[in-house]
Parts: C-alpha cells; structure tokens; sequence
C-alpha cells in the first residue's frame, strides 16, 4: 500500500459503512465512485437531486440517454423500483430527513462540523448545486476527501476558512489517511493507515486528533 | 429491500399511545378503512392505543372508519378542515360535550402544513385566514402589499394511507381522486404505513408513474378489495358490528 | 316570475357569466349546480379541492365510482383532458392565483368585499373546508345566495356579524333579487328584478346600494 | 379549448425586453433547446428581447441553448444553482468582465422558491444556506431549536418548458429526468409556453399520468424530434451555425 489511499480507495472506504437499502445521495465528482464498491449483498437506493430514486450505474458508451443522468449531468440507468419526480419533490426529500446518507466532497471540514465546499474565494465564478441543501437535510453527512491539499496544506481544521456550506453539519470524514468522526466539536481518530503514526497524522491535520478507545487501521484493498 | 407486511395486525402493531395520526382520505375516498379497524380491534383487545392525535381532512362520517375510532374513544384531538359529513353525530356528540380538542385548520393551510412537515419546511406564509378568527395568535406580515398569515409544519408519527398498487419497495399509486392527502401524508410522518389493493413487484410500476416514491413509505400491507365508507354507510355499517 | 329568483335560477345567472374555456373553482352545496347551466358553446373547465380538474356532470344513481368524487362528496364523471393531483398541487392552483373564478355561498357579504360563509358563531362544530383559501386565491370571486335570511334579515351587510372567511375578497354577488358589484368598499347594482323598485330593494339590503349608470333588469328563465 | 400553436415563431413572439424567464432544463435534459433558438433567431432579426432575466439551474454549457442567449448578449441577470458546465466559458468570460449580474441560489432553494411563486407562499423558511454568504441580508428564525432562513418566492412573466406528450388542453407528461424543473417553472409563470415531442388529444394522457395540469400551461407548441443539448456540444455545434 502506497503512503496514502486513493481517491478510489477512499471512495471503497466509504462504501463499506452504506447499509442495505439506506437511500443515499453521492455528490458530484469523487462520491460518484462510491456505488461501485457496494460490499456484496448489499444495495443502497441513490437519489439524485435532478430527480431520480434508485438509479443504476453508468451505461456503456454510445448507449447513453441525456434525459436519464445524475446531478453530475453523467449517464445513469434504470433498476427496478426505479422512481422519477420533480425538483421541489426531489427536495422535500433531501431537506426533509428522508435520506440515511449523503457523502460530499470538501474543501476544508472544521472540528465542530462546519464544511466548506462550494467556494474558493471572491475570484472566479461560484457554484453551490444542492449541497446546501444536502447538509442539513440527510440524517448522516459524511465527507470524503484527501487529507490534504496538493501543496500539503491540511484540510481538516479548526475553523473554515473559506465560505461555509453548512454550519456543524459533518459527522464523519473519509481522507487518504484516516477516518475521522466529529463528536462535541471534535475530531475523534477512529481509523489510521498503519505505517503512519498518530503524530504524523496530528502533523497534517489542522485541528487535534482525539482519541476514544483503540484506532483500527485503516485497511482498503488495491484497486 | 421488502417493505410488505403480511397482515393488518402486523401493520398497526407498532402504534403507541398519544401518538400523532395521520389517515389519508377526504370523506370516504382514500381512506384506509381496513387499517383503522385493524387498529380499532387493537384497541377492543390491549386498550392501546388511545389518547391519539388524529390528523384528516374530515371528522368521519357514519359508524365505520375514523368514526368507529372516535366512538369508540381512541381520539383525543383532531385536527381537521371539515368535520361535517352525512352524518357526523359521532364526533358531534363528543365535541359538543367536550369530550375531543378540534383544531380547524382551512384545507389549503392543511395540505401544506403537511408537505411542509414532509419537505423540511418549518413554516410558510399564506393568505388563507387573514383577518378572521383562524388566524388569532399566528404571526402576520406584509409581502409585496398583502397580508399573509404565517403557518408551520405539522408532522406525525404514522401516516395510515390508501394506495392503488405498491411494490415492494413502497413505490406507490393511487386511484383517481383517492389520491388527495394520501402523498402528502406518505411524506410527513417517521412511519408511513400503506394498505394497496395490490402488491407489485419493483419495475411493475412505470418509473414515470409513480406518484410516491419508496422512500417515503416505511411498510405496505395488501388489502385486496379494500370497502368504499361510502357503501358501508348507505348499508348502515357499524364497526365493531352491533346486533341489530 | 315569481317575486323572487329559486335557487337553480340564480346559479343560472351566476353560470351566464362564466367565459368559455375558464377554470373554475364551484363551492359546496348551491354554487355546484351552476355546472349544468353553461351557455350553449361555452365549456369551462371545472377545479374541485380534492384533487381533480376537468371533471364532468353526475353519473346516474347506481353508476357512482366513490373515488371520483367533488369537494361536496358527490360523484362526478370523467371528461378528455381530466387530470388527477394530491391535495397541496389542488392548492396551489387556488392560492397561486390558477383559477379564473370561485363561486361561493354566504351567510353575509359585506359592502368593502368581506365575505363570512363559514361560522354561524361559537354554537355548533365549525367547518371550514377550502374556503378561506378559495377567496384569496381565484382572480375573481362571485357569491351565490339568497337576497335575506330565511327570517328576512338582509345577507348584503355594511359590516359582516359573523366571523369572517376573507376580508375585502368577494368582487360580485348573485343574489334571488339582484346582481351587484363590489367596488371601492361599495355595493354597485348592476340588475335587478324588474317588478321590484330600487326602493323596495334597498329596504332588504343591509348597506347602500350605488348605481352608476343604467341598472338592468335580472331576466332568469324558468327553470 | 386548444392551446396550441402553429410554430416556434409563434410561441416566442410575446416575450418582451427586460422580461423574467424561467427556462427548464437540468442541464442539457428537460432544456427547450428549439425554443430558446427560436427567440435568439427573433433577437437576431429585431433586436428583442434583451435585457432579460433568466432563471435556470445552470449557466449554460457550449455555444448552443441558454449559452447561446448568453452569448448574443440577451440575459442581463441568471438566477442559478450551479453556473458551471462540460464547457461554461460563455458565461464564465461574461461574468467576470462584469457583463452579466449573477444570483446564486442553493438549488433545493431555487427548486422550493419557483414552487412557492406557483401555489401561492410569498415566503418559506428552509435551513439550507443558515450560517452562510448565501444567507447574508435574509431574514433568520429558529424553530424548535434550529435554526432557518426565510427566502421568498420566485416568479417569471414567461416559462419556457419542455416536455414530452402535451394535449391541446395543456396537460403534460415528461421524459425521465428531464423533468426536473419545469413543472415547477410551468406553475410560477404568468405565461408559460411548452415544447412538446408530441401533440396529443385530450383523453389521451392517462389522467393519472399527468404531470402537470393543463391550467399551468398557456401555449403548447410541437417540435417532434428535440435535440439534445448534450449531443450537440459534443458536435461542437454553434448557434446560430458560424462557418467552420
């Protein structure tokens, strides 16, 4: 195992912790990737704000149809007990604690639960989607990401620094070193990657690493 | 994913005391009868559950359905738009004596509210009541030049609903007008209990068809040639049966 | 011509002004039989609360399907072009302002617009249904009623006694005397009976009747 | 009753300079992509309709549909989700050379204010956006305990929609999830003006299939053989065609 996990490793990492039959909301971009690692016997129904309740995977090239995607305007198809409704509907689902489990990307995640991930600043152009929405609406909000920036800066901190999604919204975090809970404004260390000791790990993280009981290692297969 | 139940009894076993009710219907259409007798039949057995909140257009009509459960003393308040009907003696007779709390809510205000409580709105502003007696004590304010009453969200603990077809995984649709409170209250209550008149499998339902999603219906439970309230009154029905 | 207009003679009248492909809300009781007296030609197209839109007449006894019902219970038929929709579509198209005409009983209307149709007082369980949400909704809002109480009292207030459905929102009245307007906070009469006088009208209206221009006379059919 | 029109001449002809238009579509599924071609080829020719505010979830993607209104300078304000895209460079150059104003809006929030324009809610409170810039100015109440934002309706002069079968009285139905907005958009618009793949009879939707209810829509015009959005970007096309 490399010095840290994948982006598809991390999104494998998450995966594991969706039960069966929850109904969960993958943010655009990495969070995609998580349906694909589904532990066997196990089916979570997806929900897409643009209107779509239990979706399949992506169709093969050539075979797309633009009018069945996901929010991320990528090509999905249909299951079974597959659901299409409007926006407002789609919405009342998301705000009114219908859905188990959204995982969203972030910029930076702060130890009272503050997630920044829409907005780099006043310069360019912004753009929130529905992750708004998505923070205060689904009954368990977890993050997954790497643990730090391209130029090593941490990304989970003690106070966001950039413009605010959500107010105290994120309960667990996937990075490409650990899995962390938030609990009482802090970040609990449940899971490490073995060859990384809990200093180095305190090092790149902006905020302190507590520590409840043991921290498994964090164990994700090549991929 | 398998959300179907397979009887009545199983269905409304899990109701408490002092619970929140929803049951869908306006008058007679959509309303799941078998299910409150289900839950009357509990209630002849156990005693439980009672002190209930009961949330439904109407206030029951005739001996059968939400009437049978008001008669029999299984409702505390009602929350409701209309509560006349055919014959609406049952409620009546205990409102007059003070024996069950109303609150009159306008019909527009009460769909709302309902998909309000559903789609995580706390509340909104209408311009149904302004300036009569409903709207005593809630909040005004001015928009544009017209006054609107402020109303919030109201939620339940189950929801007791009609459907046509329901597949396994809650998917829902209903019969012509049978529809009206129905979806919204599938939206509104931590447990929203269906009976169908039949039980599909998933994909049976077109996609496009659906008019509630599974994600809004806990369990669903087949009754297969549910009574129309309506015939059960022009038979003069009462439930429990009394002997003629 | 009797000394006064029956009830199916002023839902006659009222269903004389109703225009050709207009949606229309009718309440419950004596607005639902306007219905039946469209103008040869003319079809509007028929709201009920509960959730249907473009519905027919009555089916014959023994023929009822008791899921296709009006806001009064009673059972309607389909027509082409009918749609079904729960509750809170039903009223959004009332409060957003969709239908072009509500059509409603009265205990009393008042000369600024104020309508009460829904409370006889603290006596009694009250009702209320749709109503309050129909006045403020329909672009245009008609009454239907007899001229006075049973007991001869006057319906047309200066001020309404009871307690109210919607403040300043009826626009017409059809009465079993007269047609009359509402504007500027006045009753403007627009037709009455022909073997009543304007005197012996104002006598059993309980405010001001004004008349701006000519008044004519309230010609019903015999019905 | 026949609401339809002869052609997509016809069905832009009304819209005015400086009007509000909400365009359906998420992305490139559920955009009237002929439609909003049709009022740029009536731009090109007469120089209306400009100055317009459009309502959108996105900004656009290429050079083809909203893009291309952008493009020839006819929207002076988007109000949107998520103004980015496969290709947003349009409103991207626009908008930071300070040419096009921009309202940023959640897009469950974007979604519940058309809805609220539609029934009648001049204002609603929702917790997305509480304790953010986006939140800055509005109104903040608690309700038990949490906190929400109040945000106000949403409504346009024109809707811009499209749909899949349409009957002569206006009911329609839609293809998966091109759904999305518009039938939120077709209830929020004083005119709303509908492209459909199909003119049909009444009667022949289902009157349980119907999506949305014909007394939301005002014109219904037939263009059988819709492009995609998607399909034309990855064609590279422009519009209005520019020589290669």
């Amino acid at each position: 195992m490399s010095a840290k996990l994948s982006a598809t490793q991390i999104a494998w990492r998450a995966a594991q912790e969706i039960a069966d039959d929850a109904y969960v909301n993958l943010g655009i971009g990495l969070p995609e990737m998580v349906a694909r690692f589904q532990p066997p016997g196990r089916q979570a129904i997806f929900h897409t704000e643009n209107g779509i309740l239990g979706f399949g995977e992506a169709p093969p090239a050539g075979e797309e149809d633009w009018d069945l995607i996901n929010a991320g305007k990528k090509a999905v198809t249909l299951l079974p007990g597959t659901a299409f409704f409007h926006h407002a509907d789609s919405f009342a689902m998301v705000r009114g604690g219908h859905l188990d489990m959204a995982i969203l990307g972030a910029f930076e995640v702060a130890e009272n639960g503050d997630l920044a991930n829409w907005s780099t600043g006043p310069k360019g152009v912004p753009a929130v989607g529905g992750a708004m929405d998505l923070v205060h609406g689904a009954k368990q909000v977890v993050v997954i990401t790497e643990h730090t920036t391209k130029d090593g800066k941490p990304k989970l901190v003690k106070r966001c620094s950039l413009p605010l999604t959500g107010v105290g919204c994120v309960t667990r975090v996937y990075t490409s070193l650990a899995v962390i809970d938030i609990q009482g404004g802090r970040f609990i260390l449940r899971e490490k990657l073995a060859a990384m000791s809990l200093e180095e790990l305190q090092a790149v993280t902006g905020a302190e690493l507590g520590v409840h009981g043991t921290v498994a290692d964090l164990v994700v297969p090549e991929l | 994913m398998n959300k179907t139940l397979p009887t009545l009894q199983d269905a409304v076993a899990g109701i408490t005391d002092g619970a929140t009710i929803m049951i869908g219907g306006f008058g007679g259409s959509g309303a799941p009868i078998e299910m409150v007798h289900a839950l009357i039949d509990r209630f002849l057995q156990t005693g439980a559950p009672k002190n209930l909140t009961v949330v439904n257009n109407n206030a029951g009509n005739g001996h059968v359905g939400l009437a049978a459960m008001i008669e029999q003393g299984m409702v505390a308040k009602l929350i409701c738009s209309f509560p006349r009907s055919a014959d609406p003696r049952v409620f009546t007779e205990r409102y007059l004596a003070g024996k069950i709390e109303l609150e009159l809510v306008p019909q527009g205000t009460l769909a709302e509210r309902i998909r309000a409580g559903g789609a995580g709105i706390p509340a909104f502003y209408t311009p149904a009541s302004f300036g009569t007696e409903l709207a005593e004590g809630k909040p005004v304010e001015e928009f544009d030049g017209r006054s609107y009453v402020r109303e919030r969200w109201l939620k339940a603990d189950f929801a007791l609903v009609k459907a046509h077809l329901g597949d396994t995984m809650g998917n829902l649709t209903f019969n012509k007008a049978a529809r009206n409170f129905n979806p919204l209250m599938c939206m509104a209550a931590t447990t929203t209990i269906v009976q169908v008149s039949q039980v599909v499998e998933p994909g049976t339902i077109d996609p496009e068809h659906v008019v509630t999603p599974g994600i809004f219906v806990q369990a669903v439970v087949e009754v297969a040639n549910p009574a129309q309230e309506e015939d059960l009154n022009r038979a003069n029905a009462h439930y429990p049966e009394v002997a003629a």
